[in-house]
Order: C-alpha cells, then structure tokens, then sequence
C-alpha cells in the first residue's frame, strides 16, 4: 500500500467519481443515454422532492417519508444498499418480497378499523363495491392504451383501490419492478384525496342532492362486531381463496380488537408492530426507485392512470348512489359514494366537508364511514380477483 | 397493432365485466348476510343478554378525577379563606 | 383470455369448488374417506369452536384466538397460506421451526415472574417438582398403552409441564406433527384447571389439612433476586445443558427485571416484544392445524393424555405436600402442591381459592406462588430431560 | 404385541424413573442453593448493606397526590360541615 | 433402551462431565493447554465478571447485560446454543452477520439525538473530528506493534469512536472473530469515561483554560434542524458511499424526529425497536465470546489498545480545542474538545463536570453536545473510510 | 522482521494521514454547509415565516380535564358564595 495507491483506492470510492455513469454505446437515443447516465443524481433530487412532499406537504408522511429516504439511500452510487448484499435489499428480500410486510401493516389497520357503520346500515357497503371502478377502469386503459402487460395492469389498476397496504402486496406478487412507482403513486393521490375528489363529487351532483340529510345510524351490539369479521371471511374462504391473505390479515386484525379479550395484542398490532413494519416497509419499497426502473415513460403513465383510477373511482361511487336512490325510498346522500375509494378516513372527512358546504347541518362523516370500511373490503376482494386471473 | 389493441381491449373488458361482477357479488352476498346476522344476533342477545361491561381504562378516568379533586380541593380552600 | 374460459379459471379457484376434496381410491376405510374428502371445512368449524373457546368463555385468548385463527387461515383451499410461500408457512419456518418464538416468550415470561415467595420458602420448590411426574406418567402412558412412539410420547407428556412456551419447543424438536393438536391441548387445558384441579384436590385431602395456616413469607432482599436466576442456570449448565436454551431464557427475562439497571428492555420483553411474537407464535402455531394432522384419532388420544397428564400432576403435588408433612415440623397446607403444576398464576389461585373455602382466614395465594414458580423451572428440567433422551 | 408393550413399558418408566429423579435432584440442589445463597447474601448485605432504594416507579406518586388531593377534600368538606 | 444406558447417555449430556475438555496433543505450551481445557467454566467465570460490572457497576448495562448473558449461554457445554442451529447463532446470522442490528440501533440513536448545539456553533463540529485520532492512532499502533493484520486493526481502532453501533458494524465486516472482545471493550470504556477522561483533560489544560465561559448558543430554527441531517447525508453521498449505511440510518432516524410530522415512528425507533433490537444484539454479540476467540492474548492487546484509543481520542480533541483557539477570537473552553469521542452523552457530561470543578457558574454541558454529536458523524465517516480501504 | 515493522509503520501512517484528512475535509464541508445553510434558512423564514406550531400532542384531553376540573371548582366555589 502506497499513498497515491491509496488516495486512488479512496478517490474511486467517492461518490463524487462515480454519480455518473459511462456512455453506454448500445443506448442510441439522447435523452435515454443522458437518463442512464445521470440517473442516479436525479433520482436522488427526486427523492428529495418526495421528502418535501412528504414533510412540508403532508402527503401521508409516514410511508412517503421512509420510501423518499429509502430511495436516497438506495441511489447512492458505490454503497449498493437496496442490493442483494445491502441492509435495503434484505429487509424487501424478508419483508416484502413474500408479501409479510402489507399483511402485517393490514392487521394493524383491522385493529383500528370500525366496522360499526358499516353494520349499522349494510347497503352502503354497495358504494364500496361500486368504487372499485377505478381498479378494473385503469387496468383496462393499461392494458390496451398503454402497452402494460396484463400483470402491471393490474398492479396499476390497483392503485384506484386507495389502500397501500394492498396496493403493495399486489404488485409485489405481479409486477415487482413497478413497485416504486405504484407505491409513490398511491400514496401520494391518497394523501391528494381533498384536492382530486370534491370538483369530482359536486360535477356529479345537484345542489339538492348533497344536501340530502340522512337518518341516524343504530347501535351496533358488540356480538355483531364480533361476528362481523368471521362472516367477512368465510365469504371470502367461500367465494375468492386469493383474497384470504389480505382479507384474513384484515378480519384477524379487526376479531382481535372487537373480541376484547386480546386488548395486549390489538394494543401492539396498533402500534408498536405497525410502526415498527411502516419503517422498513418504507425503507424498502423506496429501495425499488432505481433510475433505471423509475425514470421511464412507464412511470409517467403510472402516474396518468393512477390520478385517472382515483377519478373513475370517485366517480363510480358518487353514480352508483345516485343509482341506488332510484330504486330505494330511503334516500342516501350520494356524497358518501366517493368515500367508496377506502383512503381511511380521508375520503369519508372529504364527504363530510363538501356535505356541510351544502348543507350545514348535514354530517355525514358516519356515513361515509360505512362505505370507506367497505372500500377497503371491496379492494381486498379486488385484489383477490386480479391475483387470481392476471399471471 | 390494431388487432393488438382490439385483442386487449377485450381481455381487459372481461376483467372488467368480471372483477365489477364479484365485487359486487361478494359484496351483496356481506349485505345479505350482515342483514341476517343482525337477525340472529338480536334474537340471540334476547336469549343471552351481553354482560353490562365494566370498562375500566387506565388512567383516563383517574387523572380526572385527580384533577376534579384538586381542584375542588384548591377551591374549597379558597372559598374557605 | 376470452370470458367463459375467465369464468371458469375464476370458479375454479373458488372455495366452494375446493372444498371437497375427491374420492381417494386408496382410502378403504369409509370414516377417513369421509374425513379425507370433507376435511377442510371440519376443520373451519373446529377452529370457530376454539375461536368460541377463546372469545366467549376466554380460554387463554392470548393464544387460542391466535391459534384458532392461524387454524381458520390454514384450512382455506386453494390459498395455501400454511405452505411453504404462504405467509403463515413463512413466520412459521423463521419463527418456530428453530424455536425462536416460544424462547422469546420464555423471556416474557421471566421478566414478568417473581421468584420471591421460593426464594423465602425454599423446600416448596419440592413441589414444583413432583408435578411433573404427569409429564412422565403421560409419557409412560403414551408409550404403552396408546401406539406413540418415543418421541410423540415425549411431546405429549409435556402438556402436563402446563407450560405453553415450553411445550412448544419440546413439540417442535421431538414431533413437530402433533404441534397443533398439542397446543390446543396445553392451552386448553390451563384455561381449564380452574374446573380440573379442585375435586382432585379436594378428593386427596382432609377438610383438617386445608384448613392448615401457613405463617407469612420473610422479606426477599434484591440481592438475593438477582442472584437467584443466575444460581438457576448455573445447575442447568452444570446438570442438564439440554434445557439451556429454556432456562436461559428464563432466568435472563428475570434477571432483566431483578437488576433493575435495564428496566427499558425488561419493559420491553414484558410487553412489545412479547405481544408481537404471541401473535406470530400463535397464528403459526395455528397452521399446524390441517385437516389430515388434526383429523386423527391421535389427537383424541392426546386430548385424553392432556387432561390425565394435568390429573397427574395436580395428585402428585398435593400427595407429596402431604409426604413432606410426615417428616417436616412445620405443615405445609397440601393445596398448595397442586399449584406445582405451573399455569402461572392460575393454579396458584386454585389454591388460594379452594383453601378459602375451607378456612376463610387462610389466604394461600403467596404460598402456592412458590410451587407455582418452581413448576415453571422444573417443567423446563423435565424438557431438558425429554430433549436429552428422547430422540 | 405383548412383547411390544413390556418393551415401552420398560422404556416408559426407565424414563419415568430418570426424569422425576433429575426433577428432584436438581430441585434438591436448587433448595440447597437457595439456602446457601440466603446465608451469603445475608452476611453480604451486612458487609455492604444494600442502597436505600429510591424507587420513583410511574404512577406511584400520582396515586399518593390522588389520595393525599381527595384526602384533603373530605377534610376541607367535613371541616366545612 | 436400558436403565444403564440411559444413565450413560444423561450423564455424557450433563455439563459435569463435558466442561473439560480432553487434552489436545497438538498444543505444546501448557498454559494454552490450560486454556483449550477449561475455556467454558473460565468464560463463564469472566462472563460472571462482567455481569457484575453491568448490574453493580452500571457499565452501560443495557448492552452489557444482555452481552455477558450471551456470552454465559453460548459457553454452554453441549448446548450449542451459539452454534449454526443454536437461537443465539441464528439470531447472530439474521441480525449481526449482515449489520441489520446496529444500523437500526443507529437509527433509534438519530432518532434519540439532538444536532441543535451543533448547529448553533458549527466549528465545534472540528473537535469531533480532531477525536477520531483515536481511532487512527490505535489502528496504527495495532498493525505496528501488535501484530493485528490491517482489517483486524481497523476494528481495534474503531474502539476509539466510542460509539457502540458503529464499532459492532464495523467489526463485523472487517473482523468478526474479534467481536466478542470489541464489543466488551468498547462498551466497558464507554462506562469508564467519567475515569478514564479527567485526569487527561487536566493534565492538557490550564486552571486559567478550563475557567473559559463561553457565550450562549443561539436558537436553532426547526427547518435547520430539518435539512441538516440531509446535508449530512448529500455529503457522505459525495464523498464517501461507503459511510452512508450507518449515516444513512443515523440521518434518517434523526429527520423522524425532526420533521415532526413521523411521531409515531420516530417514538417507536427510540423505544420498542431500539429496546428490541438492543436485546438481540447484545444477545447475539454475546455469542462470540466463545473461550477460543476471547482466551487469547489477542484479547489482552485489544483491551489495552482501546484505553489508548480513548485516551488518544481524547488528547487529540482538547489538544485541538487548544489550537483553535490560537486562530480565533471567540475562545472555546478546551474541556469540550474531550466530548468529540462521542459516548453521547457521557462525554459531554464530563466536559460540563471538570468544567464546573474550575469554574462554579460555567455550565459547558451544551457546548460539549456539539462536538459529542459531531463525534458520532466523525465516527461513522471514520468507520467508512475503514471499511473502505482496510480489506 | 524490521522490514515488516516498517511497512506497517509505512501502511499505518498512510492510513492515519488519509482518515484523518478525510475525516477533517469532511467536517469543515460540513461547517461550512452548515454556515451556508443558516444563511439560506434565514432567509427563507423570513419569506416564509414558520407557521406558528400548535403543538397539540397527547396533552389535549388533559387539558380538557383539567378545564372540566376548573369549572367544577369554580361551580363548587360559586355554589359556596
Ligand atoms: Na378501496
Ligand atoms: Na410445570
Ligand atoms: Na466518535
């Protein structure tokens, strides 16, 4: 060892030697050869902008914070953390790849989920359905407009299921190398939920329609929340065994809260293991915004379909409310039917505000409540659907 | 291309018709039997009425209840002087 | 893809077409045709019947709803969620396989035990000791008289140790395909002692001897707490390296909380760390119960050994209390022996109740804790000695 | 058969006799530990007598301020009354 | 199966008769011959030590607890249980053999510290780099005069980062069989700084040095203490990838915290993760004091280079302090030049402690976190230029 | 023998010059950076002042409590007037 030796050895190891890469012959077009060859530090720029997005703007900071940083992480030159060899890269091998992670997180969000409104007035859960719209309306346009194969259409359609914790476990298991992307997409329009939905809602209804007032929901028995899940998932074992990871994590997380007799156990799914699962969910989702998979066409088109499977959505469960009224005498507000997207509990608090504008006497955030519980379902048997008929 | 296009739109059409086809089927299906579970469980808590549940958190009460003592303490202190 | 094709892929992978499995030509027997074709949804309801167990009349909830559950996601067609890519298959080879999960517990469960009352009554640990002749009388049973092998016996006896973690992991090394049948016997059964221990402890013993007062416990000093764990596993290195990894785990747990100087991390294996791997340890203890496992009349059998080897236990406890009173001055009140079966600190309050019934001045509870305790060290003895000889 | 059951028989209570005997050599030799240990930590704390323990643990003083707070009120009332 | 037999094979189990080990021809000299035969009961002795440093002493007893603990069950006899199958040598595999535990441990470490009296007085930073002298010092000194290879002395003198995660990370990649006697070595000095650093720092500095006041920091607004760790991050990406694992974690657990818009995970990455993680590292470094690897005289020279470290690590930091304030107007109290060995936040206790033996109204604790918190960035770029020219 | 030494002295050395200047060339960047940054930042809190936090953490219901507690002491006070 000499010290020009060493100072070389050093040198080559920075990251300054190494941000950008060499002209690659075989790549003819310019824009791609300057996107391969400084793809790293735009990566990195870009990362930096969903860290801002996520901590100035509050887009759902506590998975869009952890997947910026760990696509910082991931884009250093030289440290190869999300490789195989790499913390990143281990924690996805362990966690995501066979799909532990989303189904944890969902355990987690069954324990804080409700399903009380829902059972108080189980017709509302059509509106869940209805707005599972968005998932197969974007899959099609994918698929046919978009040159995605049929695997990441699915996954992309996925994203107007508003829930991330699906949306990951589904792309994992058909279209891995979309992940960043579809990630980022989901989360972001999730956390855009008050900016994409209201100009939807009030294009689709009448001033008189948003003001429909609608009846006090029923107590709801305990034994009826607790049985609720176990019903929720015998229908799935019955009708869609692919959903059962999903909807099985979901009812287990939801039977632990609701039975009462587990509360250390609901307790810990609420927090200490949710939060501990969102930190390397996080990290390691944000381990697949590599240039190469990330600064494509593709994710642009990701992003596209992803804003239009939030609007097809919305707009589906506003629609399909307005259907329901005209085959129903008890009136509903058609303002819950965009809370069908799920985005708990920001869809159902965006029905509640652009009721209230209306009508200020009019909440509604209980009732939207039971479709946005619903939407969560109806995205799980989704979800079931499209691992079932898309590889 | 236009064969492509056609032959995809058809797949995707079916997924669609499909996937909206068991949503809402499943989803009927809970509707119907979240209907008949209320049923059966009214008619079963007629049977065998809930316990009244004695819900006792940690602490929230308590510190209330702290709080309210003190106060009242502070106040019937005050009061006296 | 065109739609009935679709339609038929899509019913195809349905519960409702999976349910049944075909006739098996090679299955003369028509019973276990029967179980052979139907086994599946068999074991959906037993799971709900265990699932009830937990919820409604609380037999241990924070296993059994766990493991009922794990049962419930395991026997759903088609989803194979207890195969080796299933997620409960995945936690299940990580967690159990090596006997990660039930060590841990192990440490839980020492960080939350107070040695205390043995450490100031030192022979009651004598107890603790006769109580597991049921995990040798099951054994021996086992072995002769119901057609298991030598490890199956091993496992089996066990159950009587009352020790879930433990029998976990002497199930897993010695017959890990008795596992779920196992389980639910250990757990069921401690949940049951309450019903299974007073007649025989009232059958065993003179209205005179449980009227027997005990004089109060001495002071414990913190020195003597903290050298206690450490003179445990001393004599378990010494005598029975077999059971180090149960003791170990044991005795750091309570060191952890003796010395007092690590009170975050023994706060943390009393609580996060604990209730995040009972969720896991039981979900993927519930995956082991699968129809063709389960469905067996071993599993009657070992219902029948379980609560013969608890019988056992609880007799050879309060007899030898009684033994002790021939040779020792000081009387010892015989229903605390039967607390020697651990079921911490259920059986101890089995003592403490029956012994108020017959003297309602004679509060037993700190007494029984000290048998109780030291049911936990022998049981992890006894499975040293099974894990030493049994395979 | 028969033969069969005498040889698990002798099996079963070879390990019957073994298991309860280390069961209860070890728990012997525990009790005569224990013994010894409370002798030496009994000279020990003589030698070097054990800190006063100030345990501050959560909530313990919240229950005194609870109690001395309400303690103060029923003196405050009856002392009004 | 006879009773005989039987005893045999318990007894050749027992620990009794495997703690000596036969008597290895090979080996000529007869105190190695000592060492091969009895290295378990030694260890367990030396083991037993430092438990009692850990529990009476409180040498940072949240890791050396746990690490004398490990090292107690893995110089078990017969047991096995740091082996390929044992649970300490599994956990070891999952969690130390790759670096997940101390990168995480770094991340609760970020998320636990506060960068604002850095911020607030920049040059401070210089003494935390002036501190990492120690590392090299002792690096050279081992490859020297010891007789250590060059990886081997690049985690020697890691010891003199005082930082635990980083030594553990390092070691691990560059030379893992001495770990067991880093670890121990790096922890006890850690404890021992309160002894180890006055008589140095008065032995460098004037009475009229030490009574130096220093004026008030400025307040530190939240969008500093936001950007900075990204700068920090941007610079260790520019210069040195190989750094930016462990920067990385400490950069991201820090901007939980201070984004203030991540509470729930920035508190689960200062409690229930760090507490977790904390158990299992100690544990699993604990498995590498095996008696082969930490009998040696090896060990010997390890323990006395890592009180040079330290004691070089703090020379250079008030040495430097010194110069600085040759070429400044704004004197700095050299005391806080001793905090820039890191030990967060030990060391800067210290400063404020010697600082107040010379002068009753000069509260340099403050001050002192500059350079304390400068220290562990300093270290963990310490640690990446080890890592990137040591193999 | 010697040779060895002096090759490590060689290799040693080289090493500590290296750490150390990378180490120092890192941290004075970094001061830098950091003076640079507090100019930059103060100016952007002058073009956007930080919003006033309300930091309304756990607390809250204490609060609320605690109000509850002060108006039944002023309602207890008052009733005693
Ligand atoms: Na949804
Ligand atoms: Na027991
Ligand atoms: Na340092």
């Amino acid at each position: 060892m000499n010290i020009t030796d060493s100072l070389i050895k050093l040198w080559q190891s920075t990251g300054l030697a190494n941000f950008v890469q060499p002209v690659d012959p075989s790549i003819t077009n310019g824009f791609e050869q300057f996107l391969h060859q400084f793809g790293s530090p735009i990566m990195l720029v870009v990362c930096c902008f969903l860290l801002w997005l996520g901590i100035k703007k509050q887009f759902e900071p506590l998975l869009l914070v952890p997947i910026a940083f760990g696509g910082l992480l991931s884009n250093i030159p030289v440290a190869d953390i999300a490789g195989p060899h790499g913390f990143l890269g281990i924690i996805y091998e362990a966690g995501i790849h066979q799909g532990l992670f989303p189904l944890i997180i969902f355990m987690g969000v069954g324990a804080m989920t409700d399903f009380g409104p829902l059972i108080a007035n189980p017709k509302t859960a059509l509106l869940g359905g209805a707005a599972q719209f968005g998932i197969f309306g974007a899959l099609l346009l994918a698929l046919c407009c978009f040159g995605f194969t049929l695997p990441q259409s699915g996954a992309i359609g996925i994203i107007g299921g508003a829930d991330g914790p699906t949306s990951i476990y589904v792309t994992t298991k058909l279209a891995p190398e979309l992940l960043g992307a579809i990630a980022v997409a989901a989360y972001s329009y999730m956390a855009l939920v008050p900016v994409i939905q209201p100009p939807i809602m009030k294009a689709l209804t009448t001033e008189a329609e948003r003001k429909i007032e609608m009846k006090q929901l029923r107590e709801v028995s305990k034994r009826e929340k607790i049985i609720f899940p176990l019903v929720v998932l015998g229908l799935c074992i019955i009708l869609l065994p692919d959903a059962c990871p999903l909807i099985g994590a979901l009812t287990f997380g939801n039977l632990c809260k609701e039975s009462g007799v587990v509360e250390r156990l609901s307790d810990t799914m609420q927090n200490a293991l949710i939060n501990i699962v969102t930190i390397f969910l996080g990290l390691s989702v944000g381990s697949k915004l590599s240039a190469e998979q990330f600064l494509t066409t593709q994710t642009l088109f990701i992003l596209v379909l992803g804003i239009l499977a939030f609007s097809f959505a919305t707009a589906a469960g506003v629609l399909f409310a307005k259907i329901m009224n005209l085959f129903s005498k008890e009136k509903i507000n058609p303002l819950i039917g965009s809370a069908g997207v799920s985005a708990v509990p920001m869809a159902a608090r965006v029905s509640n505000k652009v009721g209230l504008e209306a009508n200020p006497q009019n909440y509604l955030l209980m009732h939207a409540m039971g479709p946005n519980v619903a939407g969560v379902i109806g995205s799980g048997v989704a979800a079931g659907i499209l691992l079932a008929l898309c590889h | 291309m236009m064969e492509q296009f056609i032959l995809h739109l058809e797949e995707g059409s079916i997924l669609l018709g499909i996937g909206m086809g068991v949503v809402f089927a499943f989803l009927c299906i809970m509707v119907v039997a979240m209907k008949g579970m209320s049923v059966v469980v009214k008619w079963l808590n007629q049977l065998f009425p809930e316990e009244v549940e004695v819900v006792e958190k940690k602490g929230t009460k308590k510190n209330v209840s702290e709080d309210e003592a003190i106060a009242v303490a502070i106040a019937v202190a005050r009061a006296q002087g």
